[in-house]
């Protein structure tokens, strides 16, 4: 039935012509007559009161529109929402109002909003309001602001706890009796800036008399923001239009509702005028999330063959001085339900504390949640080695999953994995690796002194988010379906309407190579739109991993509507019964007779007209499918990391990487190997680069790109990469998702590898950012011992 | 940042401690200060400016000296805020007679640098930090050495 | 992002630009701003005037100069890593300019920008202490010049006197057998020298070291030379272990800075061993 | 007080009042509208905003406008010739050295004086040219490659290696 394979052709993506020539528009590109540009003042304080705000020097400045304070905003907009709240987890959100009222309580918590002709006059003005504050003591680590007597963020937060999650499965007290081996570990996870190239930004736009805002900003999901906007605003959602075309990275960044879109919005509707707010670099650093900061205290049992059979995790994971949109969904399930990895352990317990700092709120960041869980496992896996002295790899291969034994249900029942062949990714990476020769090649090395190390991670990760039921289930505020419109216009041409909305994952060329599968029609006859809330049917976004499992599928059966459509009325035009006819790329004709044959722009022309149509059939050629899973996909693979450690500098430099993923059917392997290759980038560089500092007082240290390390082109060498493919059966083309996959992978292949390089220094464990300083300071306490 | 350093004035200590509470002479040798000003029991209002290179600023703010015990140690608090940051700082300050009648100073503290300058210029704000102790204490040694 | 306002004046001599200063107190000059810019566009700098000097006449190019080599005020990294002077004469001037930065900041950042500005972490300080470079600058009493070893006097501050403008950056021509080499380990976000060693060592007859010359940028508030490194190394045949030896000396007697990339401690240990890789290479190349 | 400049851009020659402290890319962006010169720091890290400025990139988030009166310009816009793609455009499209493409204009832009530097570079060597230029999305391999295909490109075809 399918007309050529969706499968394997890497097409060169339909979204470079524009992106390369200049004719990107991204959300600071728009210009409207008559707007203004805000700047927002920011709290210079981790932790103060606002004792007075006075604005009238800045009021006075040339060019100034407007200003607005937190007490200003109250009645206009509703706090940040907080739309993902684990249930039995005896949450406590607080207030988020988008500028603070009394309080501000991280450095760059909003205090101000000026509007002013242009966002030079607009940052003069800001300069020039005076703030008093009154300085409160100030806690940044989890931890300690547990402890009793920690400066408090809340009343109603007691010990700044704002949710206690647990969840587990089998009898961990009876694995840790009867094992061999038992161990504790506290692994530190660290706080990481997302970093996409384009800061987040919007320009909203409210229109007297239609009484509608139209909002373009730089989101993973229009729709959420719809949604979102009209409750924190009262403006209905039938008059909001959320416009959200390229953009320039996400990496879960984006997800969020962010308190500048709010404010930009409410002050456009206030004024009647446009309002363009782009953060600059030093901004997003402080006032767009953050990612990660967890403390994780492991605990293991095993037995002497290697096999792990008992798991308990505590983890403290720093929200920052608010709970973000879907903050709290992050440390509880989507690191819990990965937190076996791709092992058979029955018994597991987690609990998770959701800690309130004075600090950038965290939220979503690439894999969210599950590099965390990855890290976890993985480290577990090298620990065991170590400890029963066997070989990494056969510690792995002893505890996965067999793959007979799928779906497999994790010990809690939370969630069953789909399908899975753990040996094989494994088996291939060490064939490319040629294991033996490069642990030959490390015993040498270290004959001579050097710091050799290899890492594994067999990881797998949960995408594709989904289903809906699940969403309800672990208290996230919306659905998880998606949807998908196929329009098929007069001439043939077709358009395509779908709710995610990707950041540069090419899903304008992988769904058009979808749909050419499904109907046979040319590539370039299809048009693929997202990012308009006006044109595209209600979808909940690209993040997860899940456009083109979840979004592709809507597609894949959307598309099938239209066929199905399309063969009535083909064979009512042949004059034959629809069983007499096949859909045959891109055509209608009659079985065994190619020649008795209507043109997919005969039927699409004669469904628009309507002269001529079978009876019970309406006219048109539009079909739209809303694709609820049944469950989420489990991407999985094998990743190698060969390090060498420069002892004089400490500098970890990466000498090889071996990637072998399996992501299930792969429509466009040129763009599944891109999304690894960044993806690996972006893991290794939490590895050995990238770390966001505060000082005891609440001051980000890293607080620019001078001072933040994200990885260059010499960062890291060439990946060498490889798949195995083992289709996800919950979903028609049998895919599971990649956008994650690299970075969940490589941060403890790295770093496996880097403990692997130290181990000759009797190094069990290291924690990240392994980072030349660090390293050599162990280095050299070493030496000195 | 911590800030924690030791300092030898070739001076009795009697001599030193008084110039160290002295407002006058704080004004005198700390660098950059422009007015200095009293407004309370060992609480006074002050401008300085602070330049890192091309950083510049005039920040704003007080200086209060407290749990003085006269000659030996007492502690001071310092805030400032002006278009670059601000500073808010603590520290002790201990005085011990050293060899041949000089006075061994002892002081640590911790400063909180805040605003852009405190994201930016942080690989640098030790330095100037040092830089200025070290001056400030230079200048009262001259001025009580000079007389 | 956006900086403050301030008044602008494109003079189009060096006099001018005397007078301008003179005129301006507050004024600061520009060439190819990718010092001050950053700095201004975060409002930490916000001077009330910029004196651009981007068109002044005779600020400009490379140019042999009795056997060695001018470098004007102006000149920007990319001319002198493509200057055949530099590399014929001072190629280590060309291996350290191409270094700094990246190929945007090569084209646009100048070698009279960086030594006036004296950043700590800049390269071109130390390149230029271990050439024994001379400064030529112009101010209202007219020119003068001064030795690099006078130049820089502390955190972005140098014997410049306010109204005085650098004008040109001269080097003698190198004496026989000497090599010379720059080691850096840069900073891993702002690319700037964590550690940065330039060394030049000249070798007499007897194969032994008969002069050198080394100096450290980043490590600490102002570029140095390493004196005790160098009265260590003079004289004494460059074998590795004297190398190394020397080398341990290099971080005697520094002030260092430390930040989150690295500390103190660990700026005084890259000192010691960049200076040894420096030193190994520079004797290396004396050795042809 | 605003300033008179006049500005080459793309073979256009621009004269407009701007004030000392508009940074030219704002310039570009604003007061001509060439918005595919993109903003992503504030501290001339990330490269986005890199043009071509006198033959030379440049980051023109860290230029005045004023610095650049009499300049001749070209950005990304101006790349494409007669409805061609450069052969560095046309290299990042073949090897998908771009995902969200928003350090793309000015990864290209420096490309462009990369190989004007060096026509025949070593993967190192494109990767130590590429210092001032960050992008989150590609992990560099392809944007490696992409360099890689207009470099061989450019060899083949003299005429589009002198292009400037």
């Amino acid at each position: 039935m399918v007309a050529s394979s969706p499968f394997g052709s890497s097409i060169k993506r339909r979204e470079d012509p524009r992106l390369i020539t200049g004719a990107g528009h991204y959300t600071d590109d728009v210009r409207l007559p008559g707007m203004l540009s805000m700047a927002i003042l920011r709290s210079p304080h981790a932790h103060a009161r606002i004792v007075n705000i006075d604005t009238s020097a800045a009021k006075a400045m040339p060019g100034v529109v407007a200003i607005y304070t937190g007490a200003d905003l109250v009645d206009l907009v509703a706090p940040v929402p907080c739309a993902w709240q684990p249930k039995n987890s005896d949450i406590k959100v607080p207030e988020y109002r988008p500028l603070a009222v009394d309080t501000v309580r991280y450095v760059g918590d909003g205090v101000a909003a000026v509007v002013a002709e242009n966002r030079y006059m607009a940052e003069d003005a800001a300069a020039a309001i005076n703030v008093q504050y009154d300085t409160l003591p100030v806690v940044v680590h989890q931890l300690d602001a547990m402890k009793d007597g920690a400066p408090q963020l809340y009343d109603s937060v007691p010990n700044n706890v704002a949710f206690h999650f647990h969840l587990e499965g089998g009898d961990v007290d009876a694995a840790f009796q009867k094992a061999d081996l038992t161990f504790k570990q506290r692994l530190v996870n660290q706080r990481l800036i997302p970093n996409a190239m384009e800061t987040r930004g919007a320009v909203a736009s409210y229109q007297r008399g239609s009484n509608e805002l139209t909002l373009w900003c730089t989101t993973q999901n229009p729709h959420i923001v719809r949604f979102l906007m009209s409750l924190c605003t009262n403006i209905p959602e039938t008059q909001i239009r959320v416009l959200s075309q390229d953009i320039g990275g996400g990496f879960g960044s984006k997800i969020a509702m962010q308190a500048g879109e709010m404010i930009a919005s409410v002050i456009s509707k206030d004024l009647l005028r446009p309002i363009k707010w782009m953060e600059d670099r030093s901004e997003n650093y402080v006032s767009t999330t953050h990612g990660r900061d967890h403390v994780d205290d492991v605990e293991v049992a095993a037995m002497k063959d290697g096999r792990v059979v008992g798991l308990k995790v505590t983890a403290y994971a720093n929200m920052g001085a608010y709970l973000s949109t879907a903050a709290p969904g992050v440390p509880t399930w989507l690191f819990t339900v990965t937190q076996s990895g791709a092992y058979d352990i029955p018994n597991v317990a987690s609990d998770v504390y959701g800690v309130l700092t004075n600090t950038t709120a965290t939220d979503a960041y690439r894999g969210a949640g599950r590099p965390e869980a990855t890290y976890l496992i993985e480290r577990v896996m090298d620990l065991v080695a170590k400890k029963l002295n066997l070989d990494p790899t056969e510690v792995r291969r002893k505890n996965f999953i067999p793959s007979d034994a799928f779906p497999y249900s994790i010990a809690s029942g939370a969630i069953a994995y789909d399908s899975g062949d753990y040996d094989k990714t494994l088996d291939r990476a060490l064939e490319m690796i040629d294991y033996a020769a490069l642990r030959k090649e490390q015993e040498q090395a270290r004959a001579e002194g050097r710091l050799f190390g290899v890492g594994f991670s067999t990881y797998i990760e949960v995408c594709g988010l989904a289903p809906s039921a699940a969403a309800g289930a672990m208290g996230f505020g919306g659905g998880l379906y998606e949807s998908a419109v196929v329009r098929v216009h007069p001439t043939g041409k077709v358009t395509v309407l779908t709710g995610i909305n990707p950041q540069g994952q090419g899903e304008g060329t992988t769904f058009a190579q979808l749909l050419n599968g499904e109907l046979g029609v040319p590539v370039e006859d299809i048009e693929i739109v997202w990012g308009d809330t006006d044109r595209i049917p209600m979808g909940w976004g690209t993040y997860g991993s899940r456009s083109t499992a979840v979004g592709g599928s809507a597609l894949v059966f959307a598309a099938r509507k239209v066929r199905d459509k399309m063969m009535k009325i083909g064979a009512h035009l042949l004059e034959v019964s629809p069983e007499e006819v096949v859909f045959d790329q891109g055509s209608v004709h009659v079985k065994g007779a190619p020649d008795q044959v209507k043109s997919f722009g005969e039927i699409a022309l004669a469904a628009y007209t309507a002269w001529n149509m079978p009876e019970g059939v309406t006219p048109g050629l539009d079909e739209s499918y809303f694709f609820d899973p049944v469950s989420n996909t489990f991407p999985f693979g094998a990743h190698v990391c060969v390090v060498e450690i420069d002892k004089d500098s400490g500098k970890a430099d990466v000498r090889r990487y071996v990637a072998v993923d399996d992501v299930g059917n792969v429509i466009n392997p040129m763009i599944v190997d891109g999304q690894i290759h960044g993806g690996i980038a972006q893991g290794l560089a939490q590895a050995v680069l990238e770390t966001a500092v505060y000082d005891d007082n609440g001051q980000l240290l890293s607080g620019t790109m001078m001072d933040y390390a994200i990885p260059k082109a010499s960062s890291f060498p060439n990946y060498e990469l490889d798949r195995t493919v083992t289709p996800c059966p919950f979903n028609p083309m049998g895919l599971k998702g990649v956008g994650e996959a690299g970075t969940i992978a490589s941060t403890p292949a790295i770093m496996n590898a880097i403990v692997d390089a130290l181990s000759p220094l009797g190094v069990e464990h290291f924690d990240m950012p392994a980072s030349p300083q660090r390293i050599w300071q162990l280095v050299h306490e070493q030496k000195g011992n | 940042m911590k800030i924690t350093g030791k300092h030898t004035i070739n001076a009795p200590r009697d001599q030193v401690w008084g110039r160290l509470i002295d407002p006058d002479s704080i004004a005198a040798c700390l660098p950059g200060v422009e007015t200095l000003d009293k407004v309370g029991d060992d609480e006074y209002s002050m401008a300085m400016n602070i330049g890192i290179g091309m950083v510049k600023g005039t920040y704003t703010g007080k200086v209060r000296l407290s749990n003085m015990n006269e000659p030996t140690d007492y502690q001071m608090y310092v805030e400032g805020s002006g278009r670059p940051g601000f500073i808010k700082g603590t520290g002790t300050v201990r005085l011990a007679d050293g060899e041949n009648s000089t006075t061994d100073i002892e002081y640590n503290g911790d400063v909180e640098v805040g605003g852009p300058v405190g994201a930016v210029a942080q690989r640098m704000l030790g330095g100037v930090a040092n830089r200025m102790v070290g001056q400030f204490f230079g200048c009262v040694e001259s001025k009580i050495t000079g007389e | 992002m956006y900086p403050s306002a301030f008044d602008y004046f494109r003079p189009s001599s060096v006099d001018e630009v005397v007078k301008l200063l003179q005129e301006n107190p507050e004024g600061k000059i520009i060439a190819g701003g990718h010092s001050l810019l950053p700095m201004m566009k975060l409002r930490l700098a916000a001077p009330a005037s910029l004196i651009d000097i981007g068109r002044v006449p005779g600020l400009d190019g490379i140019r042999s100069d009795n056997g060695g080599v001018a470098f004007g005020a102006r000149t920007t990294y990319d001319q002198i890593i493509k200057s055949d002077v530099v590399q014929q004469t001072l190629p280590v001037a060309a291996e350290a300019a191409g270094v700094v930065g990246d190929i945007q900041v090569r084209n646009r950042g100048t070698i009279g920008g960086s030594i006036a500005h004296a950043d700590p972490a800049a390269d071109f300080p130390a390149v230029l202490l271990a050439l024994d470079a001379k400064v030529n600058a112009t101010g209202p009493n007219g020119q003068r010049t001064i030795g690099i070893d006078d130049f820089f006097v502390d955190m972005f501050t140098t014997s410049l006197e306010p109204e005085e403008i650098v004008t040109e950056i001269s080097v003698a021509k190198p004496a026989a057998k000497t090599g010379m080499a720059y080691e850096k380990f840069s900073h891993p976000a702002s690319g700037y020298a964590i550690v940065g060693v330039a060394a030049s060592v000249t070798l007499g007859n007897d194969g032994n070291v008969s002069a050198a010359r080394i100096a450290i940028t980043g490590a600490g508030p102002i570029a140095v030379r390493a004196n005790g490194t160098e009265s260590a190394l003079v004289g004494q045949a460059p074998t590795a272990e004297n190398v190394k030896a020397a080398a341990q000396k290099a971080s005697d007697g520094m002030t260092f800075l430390g930040d989150i990339h690295a500390g103190e401690e660990y700026r005084a240990h890259l000192t010691r061993v960049f200076t040894e890789r420096a030193i190994n290479k520079a004797v290396e190349r004396a050795q042809g | 007080m605003k300033q008179q400049v006049t500005i080459t851009v793309n073979g256009t020659t621009h004269t407009n009042e701007v004030e000392p402290r508009l940074l030219l890319v704002h310039y570009l962006r604003d007061v001509l509208d060439l918005t595919g010169t993109h903003v992503g720091c504030d501290t001339s890290q990330c490269g986005a905003c890199t043009i071509e400025m006198n033959g030379s990139a440049v980051k023109s988030c860290t230029v005045l406008a004023v610095q650049a009166d009499g300049a001749e310009i070209t950005t990304i816009e101006g790349l494409a010739k007669g409805g061609e793609l450069h052969p560095i455009q046309e290299g990042f499209w073949e090897m998908h050295g771009l995902q969200c493409g928003f350090c793309t204009p000015g990864m290209i832009m420096t490309s462009v004086n990369l190989l004007k530097n060096n026509p025949h570079p070593t993967e190192a060597e494109i990767r130590h040219g590429l210092e001032g230029n960050l992008c989150r999305c590609t992990g560099y391999q392809n944007i490696v490659k992409a360099i890689q295909y207009a470099a061989d490109k450019m060899s083949a075809e003299p005429a589009a290696a002198g292009d400037d």
